[in-house]
């Protein structure tokens, strides 16, 4: 089995549904000839031709545009956004267009449009490199919001976006494209190729939208975390020596309910981490959906570690990082809670 | 270099105050309608330029007004389609059932059978000849004015009636304020109500006809006022870069509810020079003249077609009714101003020609009117018979349904928790 | 003391802004001339001047740009947007700009804006003059988020707004501009002049962002709301015969915690009312909070009573607004529970 | 009317499929570098149009380029801003300090004392001479590649390194990505991360410059890639709607990070073009031309103080250097473009003027550069001695403030979670 990191993971997803579909075509700022400015498009416009994957205007509301117009064609289009904090002069496109299309249409009409879009902190890239907007979108009904957290999720939830037939919001954390960031900053990043999640199939596979994933099973507490802070989650679950259970959500909306549920009803505790803002962000719909379903289970309330409510400050970026102390600290909050 | 002028803007005599400037139209409520800062070129003297002309060679057409229709409603020039009768007869038709599936349709908001409407008044070129240069399975994109194009694309009016009555027989399920269309089979796009969005939607479906080497275009319309949104230049750009096959029409009713034009720019420049800026034709027509409308978009049309890139067309109109069942135009601008509009009514010009050249009498037309008026009262009764905005299309539980394609949990729990 | 309604009252604010301080400035599409869709600027550029009072092109993302500029230079501009569905072109410039400017500039600039948008549904507008968007500003990071629910209200909270150094995104529930629509939607409308919140003094005052009210004191049950859903939730309270305690919420950021926390602990029971769809809204935060402050007083579940998870749907605008009867069974669900 | 042509364009023969254009440089890695396409006029051949000239006279400069020095190194023609001999050595220190300042801050982020810098090699003109034709108080807007502005306004070079480490000394209290400023002090707007939203800000500074009858005027740059997003036309439209006394500039640097000038358009028109599809002049310029671009950006400066409008400026120019430090432009452009760049260098071109006037030599220039050198090292020792990146300004807890004016109570019982 070949070792791929994220990025490879990515550009083989992409490369498998080009060759599969002749509908799929791939477009953004910098993602033809030179392959993407984290280099996920690499190689594909070589071999696939300029009218399958070609680079575009910088224009994000343009791009959404003539994506949802050609997904209204017939294609698959995934245009990718080259940092998440410039999805939003694409706000209008995807809120008002391509989420309600199908539902306004009454079906007639619909944009199954995948949009990448690397999201996320912990790489010095200061307030507009670093967002992680998910809880935007997931409040926007009509709109699907996955993140993976390692290559072989990638890889397949990715195929999985793009054979969606709605509009599916595939958000990147860069952080962990090289190797499974666990917030220890100041420690030598492993890569990928360590870990078995690197293992990932030459070819087509798919892992279904909308269901969690257990990262680390455990009795304790539960941990619902995606993205880059499945790594974090697993690493002050360990550390704190808790024997806590570690969900990765991989899809946030749908959201895998169920195995939130079971998980928290076994632990009677739960601690949510993200990296956006606090705030509104994606933990409070989890914090209220837990105590909605869980409630008569919890024995401690419901903790939240996220970013703080501040734009990503260039200097303390690793202040703001929700890392693997600040979890710890919140495990051991609700184990005393 | 003998004089030395002084080396900085700072050292030069101080200006007087800036001042800013805020548009004002020639004439509000209470004042003479006045449109002499509008030019009319006679009929006939614009010439049709060859399909794959550059840009540059274009550039005077974006400052002109084609015209075929003369004031003797005669066709002249080089622009004169040259239709046969029937077909201008069928244009008539189309026209007048789009005026007076209107003015019916207004009478039952009015009524409160329904709660929302909008009119095309006095903007029926613009639709029914657009669509007739097309061909029937071009894409249309169009904005809440051009009902015209389902008309002239013989689509049942009972259908639309039953969108608007959101009934039984709505198939928008209810989802949609009323006129807000969607046709799938009569190629016709979901109107959104955010303005604006469909321009660049249409050339991204015209790149992927372009891509998959299809031979169907795209046409899509916005209003004057909606060029200053961004997606007129998301269009403009995309359609520049990749010289898609669409048409990008521009309909310049004089108004964006109670702003006139000045306020969407109209004061410096022409609608249809904003396409010269990205190297694309822009041309300006008298919206009010079916032939010039036909023509000028039949042009763009076979221009896309043969490979030649997008064309922009501005329709020189005026909105003749309110800009909608919400809006009372008295409020802001002179009763009487389509009275003196100075392109005059797309309907009466096209009778005239038709009567001019023998095709056409006040009789025909007396009774055309009668037909059609009766063909709107019977499809009235029957979208009726499905029922009005009372009577709901099927189970409120479908409200559910289409958000996706399949339904997520969630939904399956919330419909539950409404009791479905 | 002069009666009016909510549409007078915000009149009044602008006007009584406009004459106090010559930084104000007000424009929007169809404001100049006209006075606005909902006449909310009626006379105020005949009273004023086109260079106080205009109308703008048809452009959110430009009218919010140019404020912008306005504020940097000092002015205190009040742009209107017509619909707050029709915000999302606007969104970048928000986000990105107003709300980040104070900090990315080590605060030496800043944008004082207050953007006026009408809210909420009710009015048969269909999907896109229906929305309320505001849970996806309270996880923006830098905006203010306010919603009055009366004429009294509106008029101080927005000339608080006005008066604030920071943006403030103001929604107007335009369903209750003329008077306090309580969910019944089959019987007639209340004019404002009938209740005592439509006596609004002609003058100056100012209600602070961040401190909520109590619409009906009780102490079975907290309901925390705000706009057209207080007074839904008022006639719910009366209907059901709980004695349940309505907390206005009128500013959402900042949150008036501490009156919120003060009430849960008082009656152990909570009900979140919204008219905005359910995931990621804002009652997700809102009950993530409760949660969080109130753990070891809850007595049952808390509940969300909101608009569907779907667009605001024309036919079925009554089964979507989440009426009387919906809040109802939640109050009687957690008295339960 | 005898003969009749089709009546529908879909009984015409059918044309072949349909074909997506996608823009292609003239020149790739390994290809020789192509820059035929670039049209250079003679120095001296345009003339200087009155402040007061309208858009329609003034439309031939969106296609031309204005240059004022020739081959021989001399100005000429109407254009010749006649600056005095100071002020052009102080233009070439500028310059030259713009481009040692850039060298160095390239070598630290190298050596990892800062996590990423911008150089604008080759565009030194752009910045020192337009900040030379306006007042000192005029307000800027810039985008991230304009540090030649601050330059050129005598900003403290060491001011601007301590951003750049984020260190104690950071005037933005290490919120920011290194380059970008804000100096309120010479009015020198916050550069914003993301593109182009400055444009439209500039607009509506202006407007409320004019509303209030101030003489300050304002000016803002951005990329030619940049002219693709929205903030591009929102800026156009409300500069043209109420005439606001801006100078909107877009640097044709030929490159969007690897996306040549073609993907936002500049196949088919000059960026200049676009402004006069909105009714305003655009004027093209020699961007490494010191006096042209001087010259243009004063006849700008002129016309919005006397409340003649807004004004477009194309500098026409080559990003010498990768985009940032993220960048590596051998993977897209051949390697030796700005070599074969037919517009030369703007620092050598201003040094070849004065020593073709008398006023310089090999020698005087060989000493400034040496003096700017041992400036800029002093100055980044004396940053240094404030910390770099890992000596960050401040206590942490200063990320808390500034997010509002006053902190609400959920800022800090945040920052108390941290442990403040
Ligand atoms: C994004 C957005 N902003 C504002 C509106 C509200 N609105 C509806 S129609 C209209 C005027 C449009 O004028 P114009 O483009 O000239 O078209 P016309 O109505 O004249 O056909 C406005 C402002 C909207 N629907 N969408
Ligand atoms: C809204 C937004 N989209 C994308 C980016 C990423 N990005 C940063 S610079 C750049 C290229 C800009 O090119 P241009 O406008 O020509 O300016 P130049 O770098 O050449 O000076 C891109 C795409 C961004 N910063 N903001
Ligand atoms: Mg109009
Ligand atoms: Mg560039």
């Amino acid at each position: 089995m070949p070792k791929m990191n994220m990025i490879q993971a990515i550009n083989s997803a992409l490369d498998v549904m080009l060759d599969r579909d002749d509908t799929v075509v791939i477009f953004g700022e910098d993602v033809g000839y030179f392959g993407g400015v984290f280099r996920c498009t690499a190689g594909l416009q070589k071999k696939y031709g300029k009218t399958r994957v070609f680079d575009t205007p910088i224009a994000e509301g343009g791009i959404l545009g003539a994506a949802i117009g050609m997904g209204v064609y017939g294609l698959r289009p995934v245009p990718e956004i080259q940092f998440a904090d410039y999805i939003y002069p694409a706000f209008d496109q995807l809120v008002s267009e391509a989420a309600r299309l199908r539902y306004r249409s009454g079906g007639e009409f619909s944009a199954p449009i995948t949009v990448r879009a690397p999201c996320g902190g912990g790489i010095f890239g200061g307030q507009t490199h670093s967002q992680s907007p998910e809880g935007i979108f997931t409040h926007v009904s009509g709109l699907k919001t996955v993140m993976p957290s390692n290559p072989y999720d990638a890889k397949g939830l990715l195929i999985a976006a793009i054979e969606d037939d709605d509009p599916v919001m595939f958000f990147e954390p860069k952080r962990i494209y090289n190797g499974p960031f666990d917030g220890h900053h100041d420690r030598p990043l492993q890569p990928w190729s360590k870990f078995p999640q690197s293992e990932v199939p030459d070819g087509y596979y798919r892992i279904d939208l909308g269901k969690a994933a257990v990262a680390r099973p455990g009795n304790e507490v539960t941990v619902l975390a995606y993205g880059t802070m499945v790594h974090v989650s697993v690493a002050a679950v360990e550390e704190a020596e808790i024997d806590g259970e570690v969900i990765d959500l991989r899809s946030l909306l749908p959201i895998d309910l169920d195995a939130i549920v079971e998980s928290v009803k076994k632990t009677g505790r739960c601690v949510i981490v993200h990296e956006a803002t606090r705030t509104g962000g994606f933990g409070a719909e989890l914090s209220a959906l837990v105590q909605e379903h869980c409630f008569h289970h919890l024995e401690a309330p419901i903790e939240r570690v996220t970013g703080w409510d501040t734009p990503y400050p260039h200097a303390f970026e690793w202040h703001y990082f929700p890392g693997p102390e600040r979890v710890t600290r919140a495990l051991k909050k609700v184990m005393e809670g | 270099m003998a004089r030395k002028k002084p080396t900085s803007s700072a050292d030069r005599p101080a200006p007087g105050p800036l001042r800013l400037h805020v548009p004002e139209p020639a004439a509000r409520p209470g004042d003479d309608p006045d449109f002499s800062h509008v030019r009319v070129p006679a009929a006939g003297v614009s010439q049709r330029p060859p399909i794959d002309a550059s840009e540059p060679e274009l550039r005077a057409y974006a400052e002109g007004l084609v015209r075929v229709l003369g004031d003797d409603h005669r066709a002249v020039g080089d622009w004169d389609p040259q239709l046969d009768a029937d077909t201008l007869r069928r244009g008539l038709r189309h026209m007048l059932l789009t005026r007076i599936f209107d003015d019916r349709m207004l009478r039952v908001q009015r009524q409160g059978k329904t709660s929302f409407y909008i009119k095309s008044t006095g903007e029926e070129a613009v639709s029914v000849a657009q669509a007739y240069a097309l061909r029937e399975d071009d894409m249309l994109f169009p904005s809440y004015r051009q009902q015209g194009l389902l008309v002239a694309r013989g689509h049942s009016l009972v259908d639309m009636m039953c969108q608007i009555y959101n009934n039984t027989r709505d198939r928008l399920k209810g989802r949609q304020l009323p006129i807000m269309y969607s046709v799938r089979e009569k190629h016709f796009f979901s109107i959104s109500g955010n303005l604006g969005t469909q321009f660049p939607q249409a050339v991204g479906w015209a790149m992927a006809s372009a891509m998959k080497g299809d031979t169907r275009i795209a046409a899509s319309w916005v209003g004057e006022g909606t060029t200053a949104e961004a997606d007129f230049h998301y269009a403009l750009t995309f359609a520049s870069v990749y010289q898609a096959p669409v048409i990008l029409n521009v309909v310049n009713n004089q108004y964006a509810i109670s702003s006139f034009q000045g306020f969407a720019g109209g004061e410096h420049a022409t609608f249809a020079q904003r396409a010269s800026g990205y190297g694309l034709p822009g041309i300006r027509v008298d919206g009010n003249d079916f032939l010039a409308v036909h023509a000028v978009t039949q042009w763009a049309a076979e221009r896309a077609r043969a490979n030649h890139g997008p064309t922009l067309i501005e329709l020189f109109t005026y909105r003749a009714a309110a800009h909608s069942t919400s809006d009372d135009p008295s409020a802001y601008r002179p009763e009487d101003e389509f009275a003196r509009w100075p392109l005059g009514d797309p309907i009466e010009r096209l009778k005239q020609h038709l009567i001019a050249i023998g095709e056409w009498s006040e009789a025909r037309h007396e009774q055309l009117v009668k037909d059609l008026d009766d063909q709107v009262r019977a499809d009235l009764k029957e979208a009726e018979s499905y029922g009005t905005l009372s009577t709901p299309p099927a189970s409120p539980s479908s409200m559910f349904e289409d958000v996706f394609k399949d339904m997520p949990e969630h939904l399956v729990r919330q419909r539950r928790e409404m009791g479905y």
